[in-house]
Protein backbone atom coordinates (compact mmCIF):
# COMPACT_ATOMS: atom_id res chain seq x y z
CA UNK A 1 0.00 0.00 0.00
CA UNK A 2 2.60 2.72 0.98
CA UNK A 3 4.56 1.09 -2.16
CA UNK A 4 1.77 1.96 -4.21
CA UNK A 5 1.75 5.84 -3.03
CA UNK A 6 5.46 6.08 -2.91
CA UNK A 7 5.37 5.23 -6.60
CA UNK A 8 2.69 7.75 -7.37
CA UNK A 9 4.65 10.20 -5.83
CA UNK A 10 7.99 9.19 -7.42
CA UNK A 11 5.88 9.94 -10.66
CA UNK A 12 4.70 13.35 -9.74
CA UNK A 13 8.27 14.02 -8.53
CA UNK A 14 9.95 13.62 -11.68
CA UNK A 15 7.08 15.51 -13.75
CA UNK A 16 7.15 18.41 -11.36
CA UNK A 17 11.21 18.37 -11.93
CA UNK A 18 10.72 18.34 -15.53
CA UNK A 19 8.92 21.50 -15.28
CA UNK A 20 10.85 22.92 -13.20
CA UNK A 21 14.27 22.09 -16.41
CA UNK A 22 11.74 23.42 -18.51
CA UNK A 23 11.01 26.96 -16.95
CA UNK A 24 10.47 28.84 -19.30
CA UNK A 25 9.67 31.50 -16.47
CA UNK A 26 11.09 32.55 -12.98
CA UNK A 27 7.72 32.18 -11.24
CA UNK A 28 6.92 28.60 -13.20
CA UNK A 29 10.48 27.38 -11.08
CA UNK A 30 9.39 28.61 -8.00
CA UNK A 31 5.87 27.37 -8.46
CA UNK A 32 7.39 23.94 -9.12
CA UNK A 33 10.50 23.90 -6.15
CA UNK A 34 7.62 25.03 -3.75
CA UNK A 35 5.43 21.94 -4.92
CA UNK A 36 8.73 19.57 -4.94
CA UNK A 37 9.15 20.88 -1.05
CA UNK A 38 5.90 19.37 -0.24
CA UNK A 39 6.23 16.28 -2.40
CA UNK A 40 9.24 15.65 0.20
CA UNK A 41 7.40 16.45 3.19
CA UNK A 42 4.78 13.24 2.07
CA UNK A 43 8.06 11.64 0.72
CA UNK A 44 9.58 11.50 4.49
CA UNK A 45 6.38 10.54 5.77
CA UNK A 46 5.61 7.66 3.97
CA UNK A 47 9.19 6.10 3.75
CA UNK A 48 8.93 6.26 7.44
CA UNK A 49 5.89 4.11 7.46
CA UNK A 50 7.55 2.14 4.86
CA UNK A 51 10.20 1.02 6.39
CA UNK A 52 7.96 0.92 9.78
CA UNK A 53 9.74 3.65 11.88
CA UNK A 54 7.54 6.46 11.89
CA UNK A 55 9.26 8.28 14.02
CA UNK A 56 10.85 10.10 11.87
CA UNK A 57 8.35 12.67 11.27
CA UNK A 58 10.39 15.96 12.94
CA UNK A 59 11.85 15.84 9.83
CA UNK A 60 9.12 15.64 7.66
CA UNK A 61 7.83 18.92 10.07
CA UNK A 62 11.16 20.68 9.99
CA UNK A 63 10.83 20.31 6.14
CA UNK A 64 7.01 21.83 5.50
CA UNK A 65 8.64 24.71 7.82
CA UNK A 66 11.81 25.83 5.80
CA UNK A 67 9.79 25.20 2.81
CA UNK A 68 7.90 27.46 3.48
CA UNK A 69 10.32 29.83 4.51
CA UNK A 70 12.99 29.52 1.75
CA UNK A 71 9.86 30.29 -1.14
CA UNK A 72 9.05 33.16 0.59
CA UNK A 73 12.74 34.34 0.38
CA UNK A 74 12.82 33.99 -2.70
CA UNK A 75 9.92 35.77 -3.81
CA UNK A 76 11.00 38.80 -1.65
CA UNK A 77 14.33 38.55 -3.15
CA UNK A 78 12.77 38.57 -6.48
CA UNK A 79 10.29 41.54 -5.61
CA UNK A 80 12.71 43.97 -3.48
CA UNK A 81 16.07 42.37 -4.73
CA UNK A 82 17.08 42.15 -1.27
CA UNK A 83 16.51 39.70 1.53
CA UNK A 84 17.81 41.68 4.56
CA UNK A 85 15.04 44.89 3.91
CA UNK A 86 11.98 44.61 6.21
CA UNK A 87 8.86 43.53 3.86
CA UNK A 88 7.01 47.10 5.21
CA UNK A 89 8.89 49.43 2.96
CA UNK A 90 9.22 53.13 3.89
CA UNK A 91 7.80 55.35 1.97
CA UNK A 92 10.54 57.12 0.47
CA UNK A 93 12.00 53.96 -0.34
CA UNK A 94 8.89 53.08 -2.32
CA UNK A 95 9.08 55.97 -4.45
CA UNK A 96 12.76 55.23 -5.07
CA UNK A 97 11.98 51.82 -6.33
CA UNK A 98 9.03 52.94 -8.44
CA UNK B 1 0.74 38.89 30.97
CA UNK B 2 -2.04 37.01 29.90
CA UNK B 3 -0.54 36.47 26.22
CA UNK B 4 2.80 35.75 27.66
CA UNK B 5 1.23 32.91 30.21
CA UNK B 6 -0.92 31.34 26.97
CA UNK B 7 2.52 31.67 24.82
CA UNK B 8 4.45 29.80 27.71
CA UNK B 9 1.44 26.92 28.04
CA UNK B 10 1.08 26.38 23.92
CA UNK B 11 4.70 26.49 23.47
CA UNK B 12 5.04 23.65 26.28
CA UNK B 13 1.70 22.28 24.93
CA UNK B 14 3.52 21.88 21.54
CA UNK B 15 7.16 20.47 23.47
CA UNK B 16 5.15 17.76 25.32
CA UNK B 17 3.37 16.63 21.81
CA UNK B 18 6.63 16.37 19.87
CA UNK B 19 9.14 14.83 22.33
CA UNK B 20 7.31 12.23 24.52
CA UNK B 21 9.48 13.16 27.27
CA UNK B 22 8.36 13.21 30.77
CA UNK B 23 11.32 12.62 32.56
CA UNK B 24 12.12 15.11 35.21
CA UNK B 25 15.28 16.15 34.15
CA UNK B 26 14.32 16.57 30.05
CA UNK B 27 10.67 17.99 31.66
CA UNK B 28 12.77 20.85 33.15
CA UNK B 29 15.08 21.20 29.82
CA UNK B 30 11.73 22.17 27.96
CA UNK B 31 10.18 24.27 30.36
CA UNK B 32 13.35 26.22 30.48
CA UNK B 33 13.21 26.46 27.12
CA UNK B 34 9.96 27.79 26.62
CA UNK B 35 10.68 30.50 29.05
CA UNK B 36 13.86 31.77 27.11
CA UNK B 37 11.12 31.83 24.22
CA UNK B 38 8.52 33.66 25.82
CA UNK B 39 11.17 36.18 27.46
CA UNK B 40 13.06 36.61 23.94
CA UNK B 41 9.71 37.07 22.02
CA UNK B 42 8.79 39.36 24.92
CA UNK B 43 11.89 41.49 24.36
CA UNK B 44 11.04 41.45 20.68
CA UNK B 45 7.65 42.78 21.53
CA UNK B 46 5.95 40.03 19.48
CA UNK B 47 3.13 39.67 22.43
CA UNK B 48 0.62 41.09 20.92
CA UNK B 49 -2.97 39.92 19.03
CA UNK B 50 -1.67 39.01 15.77
CA UNK B 51 1.35 36.75 17.22
CA UNK B 52 -1.11 35.07 20.23
CA UNK B 53 -4.04 34.86 19.49
CA UNK B 54 -5.92 34.09 22.05
CA UNK B 55 -8.95 35.10 21.11
CA UNK B 56 -9.58 32.74 18.04
CA UNK B 57 -12.81 31.29 18.20
CA UNK B 58 -13.88 27.60 18.20
CA UNK B 59 -16.25 28.43 14.52
CA UNK B 60 -12.98 28.43 12.91
CA UNK B 61 -13.07 24.56 13.30
CA UNK B 62 -16.72 24.24 11.90
CA UNK B 63 -15.12 27.13 9.12
CA UNK B 64 -12.70 24.84 7.73
CA UNK B 65 -14.90 21.70 7.43
CA UNK B 66 -16.59 23.80 5.55
CA UNK B 67 -14.04 25.33 3.58
CA UNK B 68 -12.79 21.30 3.48
CA UNK B 69 -16.12 20.35 1.19
CA UNK B 70 -16.13 23.88 -1.10
CA UNK B 71 -11.84 22.79 -1.32
CA UNK B 72 -12.95 19.35 -2.68
CA UNK B 73 -15.72 20.24 -4.96
CA UNK B 74 -13.39 22.81 -6.55
CA UNK B 75 -10.45 20.55 -6.93
CA UNK B 76 -12.87 18.08 -9.04
CA UNK B 77 -14.15 20.73 -11.42
CA UNK B 78 -10.06 21.68 -11.94
CA UNK B 79 -9.15 18.11 -12.47
CA UNK B 80 -12.01 17.20 -14.94
CA UNK B 81 -10.89 20.61 -16.79
CA UNK B 82 -6.91 19.81 -16.59
CA UNK B 83 -8.21 16.06 -17.89
CA UNK B 84 -10.22 17.34 -20.93
CA UNK B 85 -8.72 16.89 -24.23
CA UNK B 86 -8.96 20.33 -25.20
CA UNK B 87 -8.51 22.50 -21.77
CA UNK B 88 -11.45 24.21 -21.65
CA UNK B 89 -9.91 27.43 -19.59
CA UNK B 90 -10.92 31.22 -19.65
CA UNK B 91 -8.53 32.94 -17.56
CA UNK B 92 -9.30 36.12 -16.24
CA UNK B 93 -8.84 38.52 -13.17
CA UNK B 94 -11.65 39.55 -12.01
CA UNK B 95 -12.44 41.96 -8.76
CA UNK B 96 -14.08 40.55 -5.56
CA UNK B 97 -15.87 42.91 -3.15
CA UNK B 98 -15.04 42.00 0.73
CA UNK B 99 -16.66 43.25 3.57
CA UNK B 100 -13.89 42.34 5.86
CA UNK B 101 -13.13 44.89 8.62
CA UNK B 102 -10.41 42.90 10.57
CA UNK B 103 -7.23 41.49 9.79
CA UNK B 104 -7.72 38.48 10.79
CA UNK B 105 -11.32 38.21 8.18
CA UNK B 106 -9.11 39.60 5.44
CA UNK B 107 -6.67 36.65 6.00
CA UNK B 108 -8.93 34.19 6.30
CA UNK B 109 -11.38 35.03 3.51
CA UNK B 110 -8.29 35.48 1.05
CA UNK B 111 -6.89 32.58 2.05
CA UNK B 112 -9.97 30.67 1.80
CA UNK B 113 -10.42 32.07 -2.02
CA UNK B 114 -6.35 31.05 -2.69
CA UNK B 115 -6.56 27.76 -1.20
CA UNK B 116 -9.89 26.45 -3.29
CA UNK B 117 -8.63 25.50 -6.62
CA UNK B 118 -9.16 27.46 -9.38
CA UNK B 119 -9.56 30.82 -7.79
CA UNK B 120 -5.95 32.65 -6.46
CA UNK B 121 -6.30 36.04 -5.08
CA UNK B 122 -3.53 38.09 -6.44
CA UNK B 123 -4.06 41.41 -4.79
CA UNK B 124 -5.62 42.62 -1.75
CA UNK B 125 -7.01 46.01 -0.66
CA UNK B 126 -9.59 47.50 1.87
CA UNK B 127 -12.63 46.99 0.10
CA UNK B 128 -11.69 44.31 -2.50
CA UNK B 129 -9.23 41.78 -4.27
CA UNK B 130 -8.11 41.21 -6.98
CA UNK B 131 -8.47 37.32 -8.17
CA UNK B 132 -7.49 35.38 -10.83
CA UNK B 133 -10.03 32.34 -12.14
CA UNK B 134 -9.19 29.66 -14.35
CA UNK B 135 -12.71 28.91 -15.92
CA UNK B 136 -15.87 31.06 -15.86
CA UNK B 137 -17.40 28.56 -13.99
CA UNK B 138 -15.01 29.60 -10.76
CA UNK B 139 -16.36 33.21 -10.87
CA UNK B 140 -18.96 32.61 -8.98
CA UNK B 141 -20.05 35.61 -6.80
CA UNK B 142 -22.72 34.52 -5.00
CA UNK B 143 -20.08 31.64 -3.71
CA UNK B 144 -17.69 34.64 -2.73
CA UNK B 145 -20.24 36.66 -1.21
CA UNK B 146 -21.04 33.43 0.78
CA UNK B 147 -17.45 32.46 1.93
CA UNK B 148 -17.27 36.51 2.76
CA UNK B 149 -20.10 36.19 5.55
CA UNK B 150 -18.54 33.13 6.55
CA UNK B 151 -15.49 34.22 6.91
CA UNK B 152 -16.90 37.63 8.51
CA UNK B 153 -18.20 35.58 11.01
CA UNK B 154 -15.16 33.99 11.98
CA UNK B 155 -12.74 36.33 11.46
CA UNK B 156 -15.01 38.91 13.68
CA UNK B 157 -16.56 41.75 11.65
CA UNK C 1 2.57 -8.48 -1.47
CA UNK C 2 6.21 -6.96 -2.06
CA UNK C 3 8.15 -7.01 0.90
CA UNK C 4 9.17 -3.50 2.77
CA UNK C 5 12.89 -4.84 2.25
CA UNK C 6 12.53 -4.53 -1.70
CA UNK C 7 10.42 -1.78 -1.77
CA UNK C 8 12.98 0.18 0.05
CA UNK C 9 15.23 -0.89 -2.19
CA UNK C 10 12.69 0.26 -5.20
CA UNK C 11 12.53 3.66 -3.95
CA UNK C 12 16.26 4.09 -3.06
CA UNK C 13 17.36 3.27 -6.85
CA UNK C 14 14.10 5.88 -7.80
CA UNK C 15 15.82 8.21 -5.86
CA UNK C 16 19.44 8.04 -6.85
CA UNK C 17 18.13 8.07 -10.74
CA UNK C 18 16.59 11.76 -9.80
CA UNK C 19 19.73 12.61 -8.01
CA UNK C 20 21.38 12.02 -11.47
CA UNK C 21 18.61 13.55 -13.49
CA UNK C 22 18.44 16.52 -11.41
CA UNK C 23 22.32 16.73 -11.27
CA UNK C 24 22.81 16.45 -15.22
CA UNK C 25 19.96 19.03 -15.36
CA UNK C 26 22.33 21.50 -13.31
CA UNK C 27 25.27 20.56 -15.25
CA UNK C 28 23.68 21.55 -18.33
CA UNK C 29 21.48 24.63 -17.67
CA UNK C 30 23.27 28.28 -17.74
CA UNK C 31 20.54 29.60 -16.28
CA UNK C 32 21.91 30.49 -12.72
CA UNK C 33 18.49 31.11 -11.29
CA UNK C 34 16.78 27.82 -12.30
CA UNK C 35 20.12 26.51 -11.07
CA UNK C 36 19.69 27.53 -7.24
CA UNK C 37 16.28 26.06 -7.86
CA UNK C 38 17.92 22.51 -8.81
CA UNK C 39 20.34 22.70 -6.09
CA UNK C 40 17.44 23.01 -3.83
CA UNK C 41 15.74 20.10 -5.23
CA UNK C 42 18.97 18.07 -5.31
CA UNK C 43 19.15 19.08 -1.54
CA UNK C 44 15.72 17.36 -0.96
CA UNK C 45 16.08 14.60 -2.86
CA UNK C 46 19.40 13.90 -0.99
CA UNK C 47 17.53 14.06 3.00
CA UNK C 48 14.78 11.75 1.13
CA UNK C 49 17.66 9.43 0.78
CA UNK C 50 19.17 9.80 4.23
CA UNK C 51 15.84 9.45 5.85
CA UNK C 52 15.46 5.90 4.05
CA UNK C 53 19.19 4.87 4.95
CA UNK C 54 18.39 6.00 8.81
CA UNK C 55 20.82 8.62 9.13
CA UNK C 56 18.01 11.11 10.20
CA UNK C 57 20.63 13.56 11.96
CA UNK C 58 22.15 14.25 8.71
CA UNK C 59 18.51 14.52 6.94
CA UNK C 60 17.80 17.35 9.91
CA UNK C 61 21.00 19.06 8.92
CA UNK C 62 20.90 18.60 5.01
CA UNK C 63 17.00 20.54 5.80
CA UNK C 64 18.86 23.40 7.35
CA UNK C 65 21.86 23.91 5.53
CA UNK C 66 21.20 22.39 1.96
CA UNK C 67 17.74 23.20 1.55
CA UNK C 68 17.47 26.14 3.82
CA UNK C 69 20.61 28.37 4.19
CA UNK C 70 22.56 27.47 1.42
CA UNK C 71 19.52 28.53 -1.28
CA UNK C 72 18.88 32.05 -0.14
CA UNK C 73 23.17 32.64 0.27
CA UNK C 74 22.96 31.52 -3.31
CA UNK C 75 20.38 34.06 -4.21
CA UNK C 76 22.10 36.85 -2.11
CA UNK C 77 25.39 36.13 -4.09
CA UNK C 78 23.18 36.13 -7.48
CA UNK C 79 22.28 39.50 -6.87
CA UNK C 80 25.83 41.07 -6.72
CA UNK C 81 26.41 39.22 -10.07
CA UNK C 82 24.99 37.84 -13.86
CA UNK C 83 22.16 35.58 -14.05
CA UNK C 84 23.93 33.92 -16.78
CA UNK C 85 26.47 31.20 -16.56
CA UNK C 86 29.39 32.31 -19.41
CA UNK C 87 30.44 29.64 -21.55
CA UNK C 88 33.89 28.28 -20.87
CA UNK C 89 36.44 29.57 -23.70
CA UNK C 90 38.03 25.91 -22.05
CA UNK C 91 37.67 22.20 -23.65
CA UNK C 92 35.90 19.91 -21.36
CA UNK C 93 38.24 16.85 -21.71
CA UNK C 94 40.87 17.51 -18.89
CA UNK C 95 38.20 18.53 -16.29
CA UNK C 96 35.97 15.13 -17.00
CA UNK C 97 39.29 12.99 -17.29
CA UNK C 98 40.00 14.20 -13.91
CA UNK C 99 36.41 13.42 -13.08
CA UNK C 100 35.98 10.12 -14.02
CA UNK C 101 39.22 9.38 -12.85
CA UNK C 102 38.58 10.77 -9.20
CA UNK C 103 35.24 9.01 -9.49
CA UNK C 104 36.78 5.60 -10.72
CA UNK C 105 39.76 5.50 -7.37
CA UNK C 106 36.76 6.54 -4.66
CA UNK C 107 34.45 3.78 -6.44
CA UNK C 108 37.39 1.48 -6.25
CA UNK C 109 38.15 2.83 -2.70
CA UNK C 110 35.04 1.49 -1.69
CA UNK C 111 35.27 -2.02 -2.99
CA UNK C 112 37.87 -2.60 0.35
CA UNK C 113 34.82 -1.38 2.85
CA UNK C 114 32.50 -3.49 4.71
CA UNK C 115 28.98 -4.65 3.28
CA UNK C 116 26.86 -1.55 3.72
CA UNK C 117 24.90 -2.44 7.57
CA UNK C 118 27.40 -5.23 8.14
CA UNK C 119 27.20 -5.56 11.95
CA UNK C 120 31.40 -6.82 11.54
CA UNK C 121 32.27 -3.30 10.38
CA UNK C 122 34.83 -1.46 12.61
CA UNK C 123 32.07 1.37 12.95
CA UNK C 124 29.94 -0.94 15.03
CA UNK C 125 32.28 -3.10 16.55
CA UNK C 126 34.55 -0.45 17.97
CA UNK C 127 33.56 2.38 20.47
CA UNK C 128 29.94 2.74 19.21
CA UNK C 129 28.32 0.22 21.29
CA UNK C 130 30.14 1.55 24.11
CA UNK C 131 28.38 4.89 23.92
CA UNK C 132 25.19 3.08 22.87
CA UNK C 133 25.04 1.16 26.57
CA UNK C 134 26.55 3.68 28.42
CA UNK C 135 24.57 6.82 26.87
CA UNK C 136 21.36 6.44 28.51
CA UNK C 137 22.46 5.82 31.81
CA UNK C 138 25.58 8.18 32.07
CA UNK C 139 23.91 11.91 30.23
CA UNK C 140 20.35 10.75 30.80
CA UNK C 141 19.71 12.61 26.85
CA UNK C 142 17.84 10.48 24.24
CA UNK C 143 19.18 11.34 21.19
CA UNK C 144 22.97 9.60 21.23
CA UNK C 145 24.36 12.21 19.07
CA UNK C 146 23.02 15.41 21.12
CA UNK C 147 24.99 13.57 23.88
CA UNK C 148 28.22 13.07 22.23
CA UNK C 149 28.49 16.28 20.88
CA UNK C 150 26.92 18.18 23.70
CA UNK C 151 28.42 16.41 26.80
CA UNK C 152 30.85 13.39 25.61
CA UNK C 153 33.23 16.12 24.04
CA UNK C 154 31.93 19.45 25.20
CA UNK C 155 34.53 21.48 25.30
CA UNK C 156 35.03 20.97 21.42
CA UNK C 157 31.56 21.34 20.55
CA UNK C 158 32.56 24.88 22.87
CA UNK C 159 35.49 25.49 20.63
CA UNK C 160 34.23 24.98 17.65
CA UNK C 161 31.10 27.30 18.34
CA UNK C 162 33.26 30.24 19.39
CA UNK C 163 35.45 29.52 16.43
CA UNK C 164 32.47 30.29 14.11
CA UNK C 165 30.85 32.41 16.13
CA UNK C 166 34.18 35.04 15.71
CA UNK C 167 34.53 34.44 12.45
CA UNK C 168 30.75 35.27 12.00
CA UNK C 169 31.55 38.61 14.06
CA UNK C 170 34.73 39.50 12.13
CA UNK C 171 32.71 38.93 8.38
CA UNK C 172 29.93 41.36 9.86
CA UNK C 173 32.81 43.74 10.63
CA UNK C 174 34.37 43.31 7.39
CA UNK C 175 31.28 43.89 5.68
CA UNK C 176 29.35 46.60 7.12
CA UNK C 177 27.88 45.83 10.68
CA UNK C 178 27.40 49.78 11.21
CA UNK C 179 24.77 50.27 7.87
CA UNK C 180 23.17 46.85 8.97
CA UNK C 181 22.39 47.95 12.60
CA UNK C 182 21.25 51.30 11.40
CA UNK C 183 18.42 49.62 9.01
CA UNK C 184 17.94 47.30 11.68
CA UNK C 185 17.29 50.35 14.08
CA UNK C 186 15.06 51.69 11.59
CA UNK C 187 12.87 49.03 11.27
CA UNK C 188 12.30 48.24 14.82
CA UNK C 189 11.80 51.73 15.09
CA UNK C 190 8.89 51.65 12.24
CA UNK C 191 7.35 48.62 13.55
CA UNK C 192 6.92 50.72 17.17
CA UNK C 193 5.07 54.14 15.25
CA UNK C 194 2.86 51.48 13.63
CA UNK C 195 2.24 49.73 17.25
CA UNK C 196 1.50 53.59 18.54
CA UNK C 197 -1.04 53.90 16.09
CA UNK C 198 -2.57 50.75 16.33
CA UNK C 199 -3.13 51.39 19.69
CA UNK C 200 -4.55 54.24 19.21
CA UNK C 201 -7.05 53.61 16.59
CA UNK D 1 -12.91 -6.34 17.49
CA UNK D 2 -9.61 -5.42 17.68
CA UNK D 3 -8.55 -6.89 14.23
CA UNK D 4 -11.86 -5.60 12.44
CA UNK D 5 -10.66 -2.09 13.74
CA UNK D 6 -7.64 -2.28 12.11
CA UNK D 7 -8.92 -3.72 9.09
CA UNK D 8 -11.60 -0.61 8.77
CA UNK D 9 -8.46 1.72 9.31
CA UNK D 10 -6.76 -0.15 6.57
CA UNK D 11 -9.58 -0.04 4.33
CA UNK D 12 -10.01 3.79 4.87
CA UNK D 13 -5.90 4.71 4.45
CA UNK D 14 -6.25 2.83 1.09
CA UNK D 15 -9.36 5.12 -0.16
CA UNK D 16 -7.85 8.42 0.98
CA UNK D 17 -4.37 7.54 -0.70
CA UNK D 18 -5.96 6.40 -4.01
CA UNK D 19 -8.14 9.50 -4.15
CA UNK D 20 -5.11 12.08 -2.45
CA UNK D 21 -2.20 10.11 -4.93
CA UNK D 22 -4.57 10.14 -7.84
CA UNK D 23 -5.25 13.91 -7.45
CA UNK D 24 -1.67 14.59 -6.79
CA UNK D 25 -1.26 13.25 -10.27
CA UNK D 26 -3.47 14.82 -11.68
CA UNK D 27 -2.38 18.10 -10.76
CA UNK D 28 1.24 16.99 -11.85
CA UNK D 29 -0.30 16.68 -15.49
CA UNK D 30 -1.68 19.18 -14.69
CA UNK D 31 1.56 21.38 -14.32
CA UNK D 32 2.97 20.15 -17.33
CA UNK D 33 0.07 20.29 -19.70
CA UNK D 34 -1.38 23.61 -18.66
CA UNK D 35 -0.13 26.51 -20.95
CA UNK D 36 0.81 29.20 -18.65
CA UNK D 37 2.02 30.15 -15.06
CA UNK D 38 -0.97 31.66 -13.81
CA UNK D 39 -2.66 28.19 -14.95
CA UNK D 40 -0.31 25.92 -13.59
CA UNK D 41 -0.91 27.60 -10.20
CA UNK D 42 -3.97 25.46 -9.46
CA UNK D 43 -2.29 22.52 -10.64
CA UNK D 44 -0.06 23.20 -7.67
CA UNK D 45 -2.55 23.96 -5.60
CA UNK D 46 -4.79 20.88 -6.00
CA UNK D 47 -1.19 18.84 -5.38
CA UNK D 48 -0.77 21.09 -2.28
CA UNK D 49 -4.14 21.07 -0.72
CA UNK D 50 -6.19 18.31 -1.79
CA UNK D 51 -3.51 15.95 -2.82
CA UNK D 52 -1.16 16.51 0.52
CA UNK D 53 -3.85 16.78 2.70
CA UNK D 54 -5.67 13.41 1.82
CA UNK D 55 -2.49 11.41 2.16
CA UNK D 56 -1.42 12.91 5.72
CA UNK D 57 -5.04 11.81 6.50
CA UNK D 58 -4.21 8.32 5.52
CA UNK D 59 -0.93 7.99 6.94
CA UNK D 60 -3.00 9.14 10.45
CA UNK D 61 -5.23 6.42 9.72
CA UNK D 62 -2.19 4.06 9.52
CA UNK D 63 -0.81 5.37 12.75
CA UNK D 64 -3.67 5.63 15.15
CA UNK D 65 -3.92 7.39 18.62
CA UNK D 66 0.10 7.74 18.83
CA UNK D 67 2.16 10.68 19.19
CA UNK D 68 2.59 10.00 15.05
CA UNK D 69 -1.06 10.98 14.25
CA UNK D 70 0.01 14.17 16.37
CA UNK D 71 2.61 15.07 13.98
CA UNK D 72 1.09 14.62 11.13
CA UNK D 73 -1.78 16.97 12.26
CA UNK D 74 0.40 19.41 13.10
CA UNK D 75 2.14 19.37 9.61
CA UNK D 76 -0.98 19.40 8.08
CA UNK D 77 -1.94 21.92 9.79
CA UNK D 78 1.17 24.01 9.12
CA UNK D 79 0.80 23.07 5.02
CA UNK D 80 -2.97 24.33 5.30
CA UNK D 81 -2.10 27.51 6.74
CA UNK D 82 1.15 27.89 4.69
CA UNK D 83 0.15 26.44 0.95
CA UNK D 84 -2.13 29.29 0.02
CA UNK D 85 0.20 31.92 1.48
CA UNK D 86 3.20 30.93 -0.64
CA UNK D 87 0.56 30.71 -3.48
CA UNK D 88 -0.71 33.98 -2.90
CA UNK D 89 2.80 35.68 -2.76
CA UNK D 90 3.87 33.69 -5.70
CA UNK D 91 0.98 35.22 -7.60
CA UNK D 92 1.64 38.46 -6.29
CA UNK D 93 5.17 38.70 -7.50
CA UNK D 94 4.37 37.62 -10.94
CA UNK D 95 1.69 40.45 -10.90
CA UNK D 96 3.76 43.83 -9.35
CA UNK D 97 6.57 41.51 -12.07
CA UNK D 98 3.96 42.67 -14.70
CA UNK D 99 3.06 38.99 -16.13
CA UNK D 100 -0.44 38.80 -17.72
CA UNK D 101 -2.03 35.39 -18.60
CA UNK D 102 -2.52 33.88 -21.52
CA UNK D 103 -5.31 34.51 -23.46
CA UNK D 104 -7.42 36.82 -20.87
CA UNK D 105 -10.72 36.71 -21.33
CA UNK D 106 -11.48 39.49 -18.66
CA UNK D 107 -9.74 41.75 -16.64
CA UNK D 108 -10.76 43.72 -14.23
CA UNK D 109 -7.02 44.88 -12.13
CA UNK D 110 -5.93 48.38 -13.14
CA UNK D 111 -2.83 46.90 -15.05
CA UNK D 112 -3.00 47.50 -19.18
CA UNK D 113 -2.85 44.30 -20.65
CA UNK D 114 1.01 42.99 -21.81
CA UNK D 115 2.30 40.07 -23.71
CA UNK D 116 3.65 37.91 -21.62
CA UNK D 117 7.22 37.76 -21.86
CA UNK D 118 9.18 35.39 -23.25
CA UNK D 119 12.04 34.76 -20.69
CA UNK D 120 11.83 35.21 -16.99
CA UNK D 121 9.89 38.06 -16.87
CA UNK D 122 11.43 40.33 -14.42
CA UNK D 123 12.51 43.61 -15.39
CA UNK D 124 16.57 44.25 -14.52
Amino acid sequence: MFFAILLALMVTMLLVIIRLFAGPTLYDRVLATNSFGTLTVLLIGLLGFLTERPEFLDIAMLYALINFVSTIAILKFFRYRDISRGLVQAPEEEQRNA
Amino acid sequence: MMRAIGLGVGLFGLWLALSGYFKPFLLSLGVLSCIATVLIAQRMRLLDRETVPLELPLTLLLYWAWLGREVMKSSIAVSRVILARKMPIAQQLIRVPTTQHTEMGHTIFANSITLTPGTVTVETTDDSYIIHALTDAACDMDGFASMDARAAKVGGA
Amino acid sequence: MISPDTAAIVIDALLFTFLVITALAIVQLRHLFAVVMLAGVFSLLSAGLFVSLDAVDVAFTEAAVGAGISTVLMLGTMALTAREEKKSPHPIFLPLLVCLVTGAALIYGTLDMPPFGSPDAPVQTHVAPDYIARTPVETGVPNIVTAVLASYRGYDTLGETTVIFTAVIAVLMLLGWDTKNRSLARNARRREEDREKGDEA
Amino acid sequence: MHELLGMAADIISIFLFIIGGGFMLIGAIGIIRLPDFWSRLHAAGIIDTVGAELILTGMMFQAGFTQVTVKLILIGLFLFVTSPTSTHALANAAFTAGIMPLGMKRNESDKVLKPAPVRDGVKT
